[in-house]
């Protein structure tokens, strides 16, 4: 009994498109994050179904890898947003808008 | 589809064991609204302000810190898997195979170390340090 | 073993030596640089003459020097092409110039003219170019020494540049010549794109293309062969008519009188004004190709012999009256080349050098001895107060007049010649050669009119009377020239040759390489080139005979003619007898006025309307476009809003656009 | 040629190696002495480290390494990192711009709290960068351009009381990390679809994939997405203008010139190695029509862009976007129908040459916001009365950026333009005569602003810092001296093209 690839990967392709909802509509900073994670966790989806739909260990080796930069971006993102917060006050991202055209 | 019946009716019952215990309680509960019921809970003590408090900056670093040495250790996973059976083949020798994460753990050791050094996980400031950070420019 | 070819690039960076000495140093020498001009034409003259020798001895040379410009089709070089013609040419220039340098130490030093470090410096600069012209081996090269010739010449007409006229008229020398430049430019890059190359000689060269695409039948830009060789030999022509001062672009010329009399005769003798001739000479075998475009040269030479001779009539500034002969005996040389007469237009390129240098130099003389007075008028019996400057002025006279057996005589002879028995088979040609003919009587009048006015009769100003001295350095070069006017026409005693059979005429076998030539470039391959078939009266020595009694005739009557004039004592103006000819003929037939009526009355308007169009429809766009630009960028810079939200939204848009463009081409949705 | 010492494959990684060492280093100093305001020890290490990894790349391309015909390419972990001369020249190009960018950063960083974690940072981001130059799997790929750009966001936001600075490293970091979700997940789908991840690999599996070529086509895309974050290019380029205006501006100069060389040569890499134009042509996928498009949209809104800017900064920055355009010909030029090895050598000749005069307009801002002259055109006027070294050099990089002879933008802008009429590409080719007239407009502004305009206010006398001087001089030499040794470089360069182009 196994699940068709195919279903993987429309879940991940539905985990991506909410993560992109998520940035598109969320003004907050950490739900920006939290979507992007969501998104790249679509990809590890995708990249652990198709591991096991080639027969190779290059995917989730990958997955791995992704979820370290991951955690390492979210480390930044939240440093960033930490000094975001003490400059501006608050934690919406349409907030810093000084610097357009 | 059958395994796929099982699957639905498990969370099915998964879904409505949590939501029927809170509903009984809440039509057996009686309700009487009272100032102190509606407080902060602080294990007890009076409570000192509202909910919405910040944290000290503190946590921020060590929970920063945490994710990030806690996510480099899922890339120890796959090399312990392999590393008794690469040693056991014979095609690698040891230096070979524990060389490289020796190497990983000493970048990560080097990172710890600076953070340490600067003073990430360090929940207070002592006196001394308090008093050279006074003195820099 | 140095031969002389080694040498020849010296013989035009002797005088850009002189050029910058003088131009550097020319405040602290003596006699402010002319001595560095006279050396250095003189190293010329003898470089010239080795040259000369060599070629002599049966060794031509065509050496490509230093390729500037490499393309995939044509490469653009500077090269030497030394045979009989460029070397002649090179004795003559380097000769005239040295005695023209000569004469400036009398003429411009001892007159004590300020700006002399500059005289000799663009003297200098005006012999290299012409020298450099001379043995070009490149049309291109040729065309960008001819360009610094009439430089040369503005800067040289222009030299009082505080008078009033001079400017104007080196300014109008400059826009005249280089509005048939204009047409020699567009020639030249005509030339180039078709045949790919811009050689005179060799198997690569563009007489030999031009050659072979007529044979071959080739059609070239959506003309037959030979209508595109008539075409681009026309816009060469274009230069060639600018420079010689042929009708309708001769106006110049006069003006150009404005400049000292010893660049008018360096410029008339040997440089400027022979450079269109010589042009033509040294690229007749791709002119020979066209029979349209030599009968074009044929017509505008008659018609500019005659035309200038009859204005020569009334002039009063002895000058003046040097200028016309100088247009009318180069249309003399352009009559006999367009009518294949290659030796003898060369023959009177070589003779008349000689004696026009010798004519202004003499005139020079005389406005000296009149203490710079040039009104004939007031001039008269300088006869026996200046004997040598007469002798020789007289000689000179008598070669422009074409007396035998003065040079002159020999080669317009020969020219006249050649039109009449090309024109006795095609009839056309029979008006150019009457033209030419009825130009030898008034050129008989004018010459002596001008000698009796000057030297004979009684003095008719006190200048006249007691003239300023006139020293060595005046001397020299008037007898040097004197001499050569009188026996120039040796190398080529066509008539006597025939009529006695010895075989006397050495320029024709100069130049028909008898001595060595290139293959191609001799007088025999041009003549079988030319189109046109020859008849003769009875037989040819009667035809010479006809056509050699007739022109002395018709000179003698003019000079005759003059001379019942103008030889008495008072002599007065004739000229009102002419009436409205006279205004006519004074006026240069309007020549200037309808040239400056079309300048103003039809260029300017049009001028104006393309400035306006300039201005409006194309600086507008310009404006428009930039304005546009500035516009778009003051919108696209709007994309960025500042708000990052609206960045991840247009990028996720862009993303898609790109998407669905790519899918669509690559057919996914399919 | 001293035979070079046979060495462990490894090594051949040694310019990277240097840098990561170097980067380490740097931690272990701060370690050691926390807060260090030891300036000169530091940058001294940065520069040290940045000049050593230059002049090992430098001596690896002499002595033939990556040269097929001499010492070959070296292959690691199995394929994982790839050695050839188109690393080796972009290794050079990023350890160049690191040396010069720290050397700057010594006088700009004078007041600075963070100065350790500043140049290790910098030195941690040049090791991605490096990496990424000789990546050659989508996941050395991954690894690198997350490695370059984590420390890349960090150093945008370094002020971090500067509000610009947040500000700027907040929508660089978003931007960025919605990129690389992007381009992750298209490596997921490209994974998919071949199996592999290994550019060969890919490039042997892609006749398998005919049935997935929906998931492939949108996995490619995806990749460009990736790619033109990375370079700043349409539409995945809206960070820059905030980045480059908000960082302080040795970081402006470093990201637009080593990070966008360095997300060129993955992208020359991976498009030209896996997706091999004729196969992926059948499948269906025309890359290079995607690569036209955005060049041509890229350097037009970034010219555009920048025309009307105010701020020099801003208006560098944009002028960077449209550069990316410029570069992206060396993509779109690889139809096959023109000579695919001269248009990309000309792409990396443009952005060796780029390295240099951006790098040295960056650093001159640099010098301006030292002095505090302030951001606009008008705070600039007659500078070069004050500065006349400075500004000579400044007026060298903008005619060079315009592309005019001598210099050496002309050349790698002429190779541009001739390898795109080569190509068949017309249309970019008018759109780069018409962008690069545009672009003479606002650099010419600068230049007149510097010359010939009279000073707002009165300025007191400025200072000459040694490290940014240094720097900017020494770019201006290179922008100058690359003409005359033109000739090896475009040989290298095209001879590394050569190896990578099918």
């Amino acid at each position: 009994m196994s699940v068709p690839v195919d279903y993987y990967v429309l879940l991940s392709m539905a985990l991506f498109c909410i993560g992109l909802f998520g940035i598109l509509t969320r003004r907050n900073a950490l739900m920006f994050l939290m979507s992007v994670e969501i998104m790249l966790n679509a990809a590890n989806v995708n990249l652990i179904a198709f591991a096991f739909y080639h027969g190779n260990l290059t995917g989730q080796v990958f997955a791995l890898f992704t979820m370290a930069l991951a955690a390492a971006e979210v480390a930044v993102g939240l440093g960033i947003i930490l000094v975001l917060y003490r400059n501006f006050r608050d934690v919406d991202v349409t907030v810093p808008s000084a610097m357009r055209w | 589809m059958n395994e796929w019946i099982a699957i639905g009716a498990l969370a099915l019952v998964g879904i409505l064991i949590p939501l029927g215990m809170m509903s009984v309680s809440y039509l057996l509960r009686p309700s009487v609204p009272e100032t102190s019921k509606r407080a902060t809970y602080e294990s007890g003590e009076v409570p000192t302000g509202g909910t919405r408090i910040r944290f000290n900056i503190q946590y921020y670093m060590v929970a920063l810190l945490f994710v990030v040495f806690d996510i480099e250790t899922v890339l120890l996973f796959p090399w312990a898997v392999v590393y008794r059976d690469a040693l056991e083949s014979g095609e690698v020798t040891l230096m070979q195979a524990l060389g490289p994460m020796l190497l990983f753990v000493a970048i990560l050791v080097v990172g710890l170390a600076w953070a340490w050094r600067n003073g990430a996980v360090q929940w207070a400031k002592s006196p001394r340090q308090v008093e050279l950070e006074a003195n820099r420019p | 073993m140095a031969t002389a070819f080694e040498f020849a690039p010296a013989i035009a960076l002797f005088p850009l030596a002189a050029f910058v000495i003088a131009l550097v140093f020319g405040d602290y020498m003596p006699k402010k640089g002319a001595f560095a001009g006279i050396f250095a034409t003189a190293g010329s003259l003898l470089l010239s003459l080795w040259v000369l020798a060599t070629v002599a001895g049966g060794e031509p040379y065509n050496e490509q020097l230093y390729q500037w410009a490499i393309g995939d089709q044509i490469g653009f070089h500077f090269g030497i092409l030394l045979d009989p013609l460029s070397a002649l040419m090179l004795v003559i220039v380097s000769l005239i110039a040295l005695l023209v340098h000569i004469f400036s130490l009398g003429y411009m030093n001892a007159e004590g003219e300020t700006g002399l470090r500059r005289y000799y410096a663009e003297l200098g600069l005006f012999t290299f170019s012409m020298l450099a012209f001379v043995f070009a081996d490149n049309l291109l090269m040729a065309f960008m020494f001819f360009e610094l010739v009439g430089l040369c010449s503005y800067l040289l007409i222009g030299f009082w540049f505080r008078t009033e006229s001079a400017p104007s008229a080196a300014k109008k020398a400059f826009l005249v010549t280089r509005f048939g430049d204009y047409f020699f430019l567009v020639g030249v890059v005509a030339i180039a794109a078709t045949f790919g190359t811009l050689s005179f000689a060799g198997t690569e060269s563009f007489p030999t293309a031009a050659e072979a695409a007529i044979d071959n039948g080739e059609t070239l830009f959506g003309f037959d062969a030979e209508t595109w060789v008539t075409i681009t030999g026309l816009l060469v022509l274009g230069g060639v008519i600018g420079k010689s001062a042929q009708f309708p672009l001769h106006t110049w010329l006069p003006d150009a009188m404005e400049g000292p009399t010893t660049v008018s005769a360096l410029i008339h003798a040997a440089t400027m004004v022979a450079a269109g001739v010589y042009l033509v000479a040294r690229m007749f075998g791709f002119y020979a190709q066209s029979p349209t475009a030599l009968s074009i040269i044929a017509f505008v030479g008659g018609f500019t012999a005659l035309f200038a001779a009859t204005m020569g009539v009334v002039k009063d500034d002895i000058k003046q009256v040097l200028a016309y002969s100088t247009i009318s005996q180069y249309g003399y040389m352009m009559l006999g080349l367009g009518v294949g007469g290659y030796v003898a237009g060369v023959f009177h390129l070589m003779n008349h050098a000689f004696f026009k240098a010798l004519l202004f130099l003499g005139a020079g003389a005389v406005i000296i001895l009149m203490h710079h007075e040039q009104d004939m008028w007031k001039m008269g019996g300088l006869k026996d107060k200046a004997p040598v400057a007469y002798y020789t002025f007289l000689s000179g006279a008598l070669a422009l007049a074409g007396i035998v057996p003065f040079s002159g005589f020999w080669s317009k002879d020969e020219v006249l010649f050649d039109a009449l028995i090309v024109g006795l088979e095609q009839p056309l040609f029979l008006a150019a050669y009457a033209m030419g003919l009825i130009g030898v009587f008034f050129t008989g009048f004018y010459t002596f009119r001008m000698v009796f006015l000057t030297f004979h009769g009684e003095p008719r100003t006190d200048a006249a009377r007691d003239p300023h001295p006139i020293g060595w350095s005046v001397k020299v070069p008037l007898i040097v020239l004197g001499v050569l006017a009188l026996v120039a026409g040796v190398v080529n005693l066509a008539p006597i040759g025939k009529l006695t059979g010895a075989e006397i005429t050495f320029l024709e076998f100069w130049l028909d390489g008898e001595y060595g030539a290139i293959e191609g470039l001799t007088y025999h391959a041009y003549h079988e080139a030319v189109p046109f078939a020859e008849g003769y009266i009875g037989t040819e020595t009667v035809t010479m005979l006809v056509g050699a009694g007739l022109s002395l005739g018709l000179a003698l009557a003019g000079a005759g003619l003059a001379y019942s004039l103008y030889n008495v004592p008072e002599p007065v103006p004739h000229t009102e007898k002419l009436g409205s000819v006279r205004t006519l003929l004074r006026s240069n037939y309007y020549q200037d006025e309808y040239q400056v009526w079309l300048a103003e009355g039809l260029t300017l308007p049009l001028a104006r309307a393309a400035d306006r169009f300039d201005q409006g429809v194309i600086d507008g766009v310009v404006n428009g476009v930039s304005s546009v630009s500035l516009f778009g960028s003051g919108w696209i810079k709007r994309i960025q809003t500042g708000v990052v939200t609206n960045y991840a939204a247009l990028l996720v848009l862009g993303f898609i656009a790109l998407l669905v463009v790519l899918g669509l081409h690559g057919g996914w949705f399919a | 040629m001293a035979p070079l010492i046979e060495l462990h494959s490894w090594s051949a990684l040694a310019p990277t190696l240097i840098l990561a060492l170097t980067g380490l280093v740097l931690f272990v100093f701060d370690s050691i002495d926390p807060r260090s305001t030891n300036r000169s020890a530091l940058a001294g290490i940065s520069t040290a480290g940045a000049l050593a990894s230059l002049g090992v790349a430098v001596w690896y391309i002499v002595a033939g390494v990556g040269d097929p015909t001499r010492r070959g390419t070296f292959d690691l972990f199995g394929g994982q990192l790839i050695v050839d001369q188109m690393a080796l020249f972009f290794m050079v190009v990023v350890a160049v711009v690191t040396a010069m960018v720290s050397i700057a950063s010594y006088d700009y960083f004078l007041e600075h709290a963070y100065q350790a974690e500043y140049y290790s940072l910098m030195l941690l981001a040049a090791t991605g960068m490096s990496t990424m130059a000789a990546a050659n799997s989508l996941v050395t790929v991954f690894i690198a351009l997350e490695l370059a750009s984590l420390p890349s966001f960090a150093l945008v936001a370094i002020l971090k009381t500067n509000r610009g600075s947040v500000e700027a490293g907040l929508k660089y970091f978003l931007i960025g990390a919605l990129s690389s979700a992007i381009f992750v997940y298209g490596i997921s789908l490209v994974y998919g679809a071949t199996g592999y991840m290994q550019l060969e690999a890919i490039a042997q599996n892609l006749e398998g994939a005919e049935g997935f070529s929906g998931l492939l086509g949108l996995g490619v895309v995806m990749l460009i997405g990736g790619f033109a974050y990375k370079t700043a290019s349409v539409p995945f380029h809206f960070w820059a203008p905030e980045a480059y205006e908000g960082a302080p501006a040795p970081i402006s100069a470093f990201l637009s010139s080593a990070s966008k060389a360095a997300g060129f040569v993955i992208a020359f890499r991976v498009f030209a190695t896996a997706f091999p134009i004729e196969t992926m042509a059948d499948i269906g996928i025309d890359w290079t029509l995607a690569f036209v498009i955005l060049a041509i949209v890229t350097m037009t809104i970034g010219n555009f862009a920048a025309a009307t800017q105010e701020n020099v900064k801003r208006m560098l920055a944009y002028s960077s976007v449209g550069h990316a355009g410029y570069a992206l010909i060396g993509l779109a030029g690889l139809t096959g129908t023109g000579s695919n090895d001269v248009v990309l050598g000309a792409a990396m000749m443009h952005l060796l040459v780029y390295g240099f005069m951006n790098t040295g307009a960056f650093l001159f801002i640099a010098l301006a916001e030292y002095w505090g002259v302030g951001r606009t055109f008008e705070d600039y006027n007659g500078l070069a009365k004050q500065a006349p070294m400075a500004s000579a050099a400044m007026t060298i990089f903008m005619f060079s950026l315009a592309g005019i002879p001598p210099f050496g933008g002309f050349f790698s802008k002429y190779f541009l333009l001739t390898g795109a009429i080569d190509a068949g590409l017309l249309v970019v080719a008018v759109a780069l005569v018409v962008n690069s007239a545009l672009s003479l407009y606002y650099y010419s502004r600068l230049v007149k602003a510097l010359w010939i305009e009279e000073p707002v206010v009165e300025r007191d006398s400025l200072t000459q810092p040694t490290g940014l001087y240094v720097a900017i001089i020494f770019a201006a030499v290179m922008t100058v001296v690359i003409l005359p040794g033109f000739g090896p470089v475009a040989d290298t360069a095209i001879e590394a093209a050569a190896a990578v182009v099918p």
